[in-house]
This record gives C-alpha cells, structure tokens and sequence, in this order.
C-alpha cells in the first residue's frame, strides 16, 4: 500500500459515508421530484443532508443549495451575483482557486471591473487591503477561505466585519477549509460560501453553494423547478446524502483530526527542514493542519514528486512543465518566491488515514531523493548556508 | 504518462557528473522551462570515450540527458552531432506530447559540448 | 417489494455498475489532474469511460465532455453556441424538457429570437417544419430525439439531414434515448448531443455532451483545464466510470430489451385500454419502447398515481396541482389534448427489471382505482363510448 | 409529503355518493385547478342529518371532502355555515401548503348546500 499525502487534491470517500450512498444507488434510488414512496424516500434523504450541511457551517437547511462541486458553486456565486447586479466592481485575491479567477476573468471581459488583491509573504489577505479596495460600485467581495496549496487561512472575520459595514456581498471559496477547521457562516458575516464534498471524505462531483436568505442572486443552470428553482437538474442523492454523511463525520472528528493532523505535519516539517536550503512556505500557524508546503532548493518539484511516486508516496506540485512553458505556481510567485522556488515547491497534505510511520517514511525518502536530486542538478551547490 | 523506459532512465540516470579538463563542455539553459544542463565530453581518435552530465529540470528533461549520453557515448563527433531530439524521444520509447521540448535540452548541451571541443 | 414503474424519471444503479463505482470511491479515488500513481489511475478510469460513451453513440473520444447530467449538457449546448454566436435564431419546439426550453426562455430575454415549433397528435416535429422555419440567422436546432412524458421519436435523421444542408448546428437532447434505441451521431448528422446516466442504470449527477470536433461553443463553467479547458472541476471520476460501465452494458442488453419493454408495454396497453373511455397518448409505434401514457376520462392523474403508490406502485403524471394552480402537462397541450385530458394522463414507464407478473398487478389495480375514482367523479359518466 | 389521516381519507373516503331530492344541493368548481365538486345535504331539525358527495381532484380534495362531510354531519345550520377550510386542515392534521388551496372547495360547496337549503 502506498502512502497518501495529498489530501487536498481529492480524498477517497469514508466507508461509512460509502455505505449510505450504496444504499441510496440501489434501493432509495428515486427521483426526489416524484410523489410516489420512492421520490419521497429519496427526498428524505436530501431533507437530512441539508440540514447536515446546514448544521455545519452555521446556517439554515434552507440557505443550502446543492450543486455539482466546488467549480460550480465558485462559477454560481460571482456570475449570479454579477447578473443579477449587471454591472460593477469586484475585489478578489491573486492566489485564488481558477474556478474564482477564471470566472473573475470572464466577468472583466465582459465589462466588469475587478480588483486582484496582493497577499503577504505567507500568503495571507491584509483586511485593510480590502477596505482600501472598496468602491462605490462594489458589489462582491470574494475571497477565499483557506489556500489550497500552502493552506493559509484569510483573516475571514475581519474581512466579514468590512463586508457587513460597507454593505458589500461576501462571497467564500471554502472549499479546502470545510470539514477541516471550524466555520460560522453568520457569525463570521458570509452570505455565499462554496464547498465540495470530495475534499472531506465525500463523492466527487458534488457540493453546495450556501446562499443567505435574501441575497440577490440569479441562477446559471435553468430548466425545472429544482432546488427552489435555483439549480435545474435532477438531484444527485446519492452524492447530497453522501456529502450529508461526509460532512456530519468531519464535524464530529474535526477537534481530533485537526490535533492529529497538526502534529503530522510539524513532524514532517521539522524533518524535512533539516535539509538545507528547504524554504517553508506558507503561515506557520494560521493555516489549515495537514498542510506542509517546502521549496527544496536546485530541484524541480516534478521530478521530486513522481520520485516520490516510484517509491509510492503521493505527494503534489503546483507547477507543472508543459505546452512548452514552465507555469511555476501563481500562489507561491503572489507571496514573493522566485520562480525558482515556485518550480522547487513540493506540497504534502496530510489526512484522516495517515501515521506517524507514513511521515517518517515520507521525511526519509524525501530527503534522500532530493540528495540525489541535488547531485544531478547544475543550480544547486551547498554552501551550508542556514535554511530561510 | 511516461513509459517504462522512460521513467527507469528518470530514476536511475545513467553517466551523472561532472568531469576534470573535459575535451569539450557545453552549458544551455532551456529559455522556455528554465531547465539548465551542463555536458562534458571526452574525445579520442574522433569519437566520443566518456561523457558526463548534470541536468536541473523535469523527469523528461532528467531521462533525456540520460539515454542521449547513452546514445553519444562511442560515437563519432559527426554521428554525435547529426542526433536530434526525436532520435532522443524514439529511443526512449516517446514522451508525452507536451514534453517533447525537454528533449532539446540534451541534444543542445550535446552540440554546444562538441562545437566547444572543435574549436579548441 | 413495489413494482417500480417510472423508469424515465430516474433509474437505480445497476449492480455490476454499482460494483465499478465503489472501487472507485475507496481505491482508485484520485484526482484524474494529478500527476502520480492515484491520479493516473482515475485518468485511465475516466479515458476508458470517455471510449465507452463514444463507441455507443458513433462517435470519437474526443467528442465526450463529461458533465454533472442532462441539464447542464443542454445547457451548455445551447448557452454554449449562443455565446460563441453572440445573437441569432434558434429552433427548438414546444415538447422539449424544461432544461432545454428554459434555457432557450433565458437566451430570449437576452435577444436572440426562439422558434417554438408545434408537434402532431402523437408528439412528433414534422421535418418539413424545421426547414420551413429556418432563417438566415439560425445558429441552432435543438430537438429532442424522445419526448419524456410520451416517448415519442422524432425524424431525426430527416432533421440532420436539413441541418446539414443549411449548415445549421443540430443539437439533440437524447436523455430518454440513450441506451434504449440505438444512435449513431455521425450518421444523423448531429452535432450536439445531451445525454444523462442515470436514465439507463448509471449514476445520478453525471451525464455527458458530445460535441462534434470543430464545432464553434463557448464554455459555460470556468476554471481549471479539465476537459480540455471546456468544462472545468474535479472530474467525477467514479461517476464517470459508472456512466461508462451503464452505457456499455446498455448497448449490449438494448435488443433484447427493447423487445421485452415494448411487449411488456402492448400488454400494458391493451389491458388498460379495456377501460372505457381512456386515450393513449403519444404515437403507436415509433415511440421508446417502455413507455405508455394514457389519459383516463374524468379522474385526475395525482390521484390515480397516489392510489397505486399505496398500492406500492410507483408511476408519474405530467400535471401536478401546486401552488394554487394546475399545470396541465404542456406536452400533451401542444398535443392537442384537452385540459382535462391533459390532467388525467399517467405515465407507467417499463425498465429492465419488470416483469410480466409486474404488469399484470398494474393493470388490474389500475382498472380498480380507475373504476373507484370514476365512482367519486362528478365529471365522469360512462355512456358506454367507444375509446378514441 | 400527505400524513397519514389525510391518505386514509384519500383511501377510503367517507360519505360519497349522490343522493335523491336532497334539501340542499351545491356545486362548485375551483377557477384554480379545475377541481369540481357536488354537495348533498338533508336537513332535519336545523341539524344536518345525511351528507353526499362527488369530487373530481386530487388527493387534497377528495381527503377534504371526506372530513368536511364527516365534520358536517350532524352539525346545526349555523355550525356547518362557521366551518372554514383551516378547520377542514387541521382536522386532516394538517395539508402541505400548496394544496391548502384545495380544502377550500368543501367548504366552498357545503356553503352553497345550505344557501340551496335556506332558499327553500
Ligand atoms: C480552493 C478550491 N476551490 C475550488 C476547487 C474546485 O472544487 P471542485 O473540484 O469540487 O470543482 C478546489 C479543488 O479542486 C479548491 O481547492
Ligand atoms: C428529455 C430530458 N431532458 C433532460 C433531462 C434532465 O436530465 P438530468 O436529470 O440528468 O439533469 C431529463 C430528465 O430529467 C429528460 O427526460
């Protein structure tokens, strides 16, 4: 068996979860439009993982809408909100997911004007920026929750607080940070917030989009009365009453798993920092737990990762050589690395099933095969200087 | 993605390092990847007897310096040079399309090694 | 055990397929983007399916897009052109599923100009009627290959062949057809085509659009490269597999089975029609072979079908009577049928599962309600008429 | 979504029929969903005694029907005249809110029942 550490791209779904689902694939297999016993069976199960969601982040089962995913519910929140309001100002961030982004970017094409917000050298949002950004013709402000590659976690309560006093919509991709740290969607003043149940031991290809009672939105799937008529499509119950499930059982571990997972990745850390030349990037404390993110000096993060995955070891990297082009991570370049750091940067996220032998074993590899990396490589030469 | 062979060459990359007063050396840097190889040749009675290398870039980049080493090594300084990335890529077995280009770099150190053994 | 009736409104997961997909929720759950070992296993999952999907619809791999069901495919389909066109006319007619006529409803109130087209008495476009409405503007005909709620077949090889004339993009919404009569996109001429799993024993949530290769469509979800840059989220992959595994099997068992669903569906029939005074509706031969439709004078279809479904047997009505106000099944309006026939139509719709023994209990205890209803009816009086 | 008293009623609906030489006769139809229905009362004493009925609609209104008529029978003039359709919901235990609409066509025709009665 191999060793997972990359939790963050995708997670495979819990067996308990598992088990609801099959149940739901064969015997409450019906449609939740329909009248009959097994329409309604199938909406029961529906009505159930609303409210778990729901109970999840702090809002009503009314406010949860179900969506194919992340993409879709990051896609629904900024076109719906810019439909509805026709023309206007956006502040986003540099180092959101694509889904926000090349929405942001459609939407700039198409006469909207947005504001791409800097980050801090460890990746984080400054509150005042976004306050500094505010126009008269604001209309959302979407920014992420946590960032998938170096899990820094965006100052949300602050950011909420400007959004409230400004009267601005305030729009979350959440999609890495459910089912792994806390979150009060009122408490913290959001009023749309994305989330994908294949990132806390759910089906792929499914999420939900929650949406405070009242806020002007239109939808961007039409076709049937689904959803309060919001999202068109036959309802995916299998998928809704496993993220249900899934999101009941993060909520439940989620003290545990966060202690676990953090003491994991500082395990990892201190190990692998013990190479030298190894910058750690990413905060070192506001950020998501499994989350462990090094630029290994002289190497290329490719050739590091599929080493990684001879010997079994899953592990991601945000740039990738192809068409002709290096695309080092827009993330890490945003938080001032160099391009050379970005192409050396190897991200490891830690989850549920993971030891503290598969750590051990993932620090060892690691650092033998960025030794032998190091020997191949022209750029590197140690000069025994002391790790940044 | 990457085929046996490909990935054998990758973890295990055959005529690594670097070399003493070398009859010729070579250093390119790919301006499109920013891979960087440096290639050392050692030539007797026209042909290629040793050849070493050191290669900073993806696992493509990595497994082509490999099997082009392999390639030039015995070779004449012509045959040496008349090699292209596509004999490097065919000799591998291929490589995914979007990674052919890692291939020049190894056929480029290759030429720079020999014209910088010529001119001297 | 009920007798489960209503196959068109959604089918359970067939187990061989079902089996499929849990392999790929708990082992081979990787994300198809990333590059290791659990990554590129997905990817040969997804590629594998994507050959499926095309082999039983004529057409290349790299036509399937792969999407969250048939509505998102319709409306990517005809968002998708209508955006690449920026304005134009479109023909589509007044059967289709809502997913496609709200969309065309959407584009509308945006400007391009709709061509509802009328039907028959059976439900069928008339060809002649498609080329007659084509103007110099048209950048799409959109026409359902079978109608959901009377299952009959529309000329489509007449209409690609107009479409193709006219050099107009044909797109066909073939949920209810994939998987129960054979389809060849090339030999028709379609250019796009929607189809869903779980209409035929596949999961929900996951559906596909084929796009013929060149044609000119715009994305309507952004972010990420997935698809091709086309469609972009996390690919469903066991979803995806699970599709591919269905249509497969599908293709293999739709001889035999469209022989045993259209005997089950004349046994069906010929009791009901017993009853005095019932229509059937939709055309007597070219239709999907499971599906009957009858209208029962003087009783009203939720009441029929909530009997039955105390009965423990699931069928479905067109018109439901919500939110104060009835809404007679528009299908059977364009049809021709009165309103009050329109309320009393019920649609039984035969799946692989049924059995002669299944029918045989729906038709005697439909008679039973029927006659029972009848007896509470003050708009029913049997005089004894003849059937029409 | 129909509790259980309401898809008893729905079942086996109490009081269907139609009856000869009622004292009072009401027919309505909702202008909302087509629903129709025919109301039969006899009235002894000021107090109805026999109720009939026939009604084409949903299960809504033909479980509406058959409480109004059992809540009806027996009831004074005045009574069966202060029911309305909230008394008709809640005694089914409650209707899911768009078919609330529907109880409202057995209170309508029990109302036209006694004005036929009183205009005799
Ligand atoms: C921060 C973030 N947003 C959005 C997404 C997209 O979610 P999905 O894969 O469910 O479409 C992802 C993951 O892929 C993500 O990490
Ligand atoms: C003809 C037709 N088109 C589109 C759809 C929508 O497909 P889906 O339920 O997968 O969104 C359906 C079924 O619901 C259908 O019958």
């Amino acid at each position: 068996m191999g060793i997972y550490l990359d939790h963050s791209a995708t997670t495979y779904v819990d067996k308990k979860v598992l088990a609801k689902m099959t149940q739901c694939y064969s015997e409450t297999f019906g449609n939740t439009s329909s009248q009959h016993s097994y329409g309604r069976d199938a909406e029961k199960g529906v009505g159930a993982a609303r409210a778990q969601v729901a109970d999840a982040i702090g809002a009503s089962p009314g406010e949860i809408y179900f969506t194919s995913g992340g993409t879709e519910s990051d896609n629904w929140a900024i076109k719906g909100v810019a439909k509805f309001a026709r023309k206007g100002h956006i502040i986003t961030t540099g180092i959101e997911h694509r889904a926000v982004l090349d929405t942001c970017k459609y939407l700039e094409a198409k006469g909207f004007s947005i504001t791409y917000l800097p980050v801090d050298a460890f990746g984080a949002v400054r509150a005042d920026d976004v306050e500094k950004a505010l126009q008269d013709d604001t209309i959302l402000i979407s920014i992420m929750f946590a960032n998938n590659e170096v899990g820094t976690i965006n100052p949300m309560a602050q950011i909420g607080q400007i959004a409230k006093k400004h009267g601005v919509l305030f729009h979350t991709d959440a999609v890495q940070a459910v089912g792994h740290v806390p979150i009060d969607v009122s408490a913290i003043g959001i009023d749309l917030l994305s989330l994908s149940a294949h990132k806390f031991y759910g089906p792929k290809g499914v999420g939900a989009l929650y949406i405070k009672n009242g806020t002007n939105i239109e939808k961007i799937i039409h076709g049937g009365s689904h959803e309060k008529g919001m999202r068109a499509g036959t309802l995916n119950s299998p998928g809704i009453v496993g993220l249900g499930a899934a999101i009941s059982l993060a909520t439940e571990v989620m003290d545990n798993e966060f202690v676990k997972e953090a003491a994991l990745a500082k395990r990892l850390k201190d190990a692998l920092l013990q190479l030298p030349k190894a910058k750690y990037n990413g905060h070192p404390d506001d950020r998501l737990p499994g989350n462990v993110n090094i630029s290994f000096d002289g190497i290329e993060a490719e050739a590091l990762m599929l080493h990684l995955d001879l010997e079994g070891i899953a592990v991601s990297t945000g740039s990738a050589c192809s068409s002709g082009s290096t695309n080092p991570s827009y993330v890490l370049k945003e938080m001032g690395c160099t391009i050379e750091q970005a192409r050396a940067a190897v991200r490891f996220t830690i989850g549920r099933c993971n030891t503290t032998k598969d750590i051990d074993t993932a620090a060892k590899k690691t650092k033998s095969i960025v030794e032998k990396l190091r020997a191949l490589s022209p750029l590197f030469a140690d000069k025994g200087e002391k790790n940044v | 993605m990457y085929n046996e062979k490909v990935l054998q060459h990758f973890k295990d990359p055959h005529n690594v390092g670097t070399m003493e007063n070398p009859d010729g050396y070579g250093e390119v840097g790919s301006s499109e990847c920013g891979d960087t190889m440096k290639m050392y040749i050692k030539v007797d009675d026209n042909k290629i007897t040793d050849i070493k290398y050191q290669t900073y870039g993806c696992c493509a980049a990595i497994a082509s310096s490999s099997i082009a080493t392999d390639m030039a090594l015995g070779k004449t300084i012509e045959e040496a040079q008349a090699m292209s990335k596509m004999d490097i890529v065919q000799e591998l077995g291929g490589l995914p399309e979007k990674k052919i280009h890692c291939s020049l770099l190894a056929e480029d150190a290759l030429k720079e090694a020999i014209k910088d053994y010529k001119s001297k």
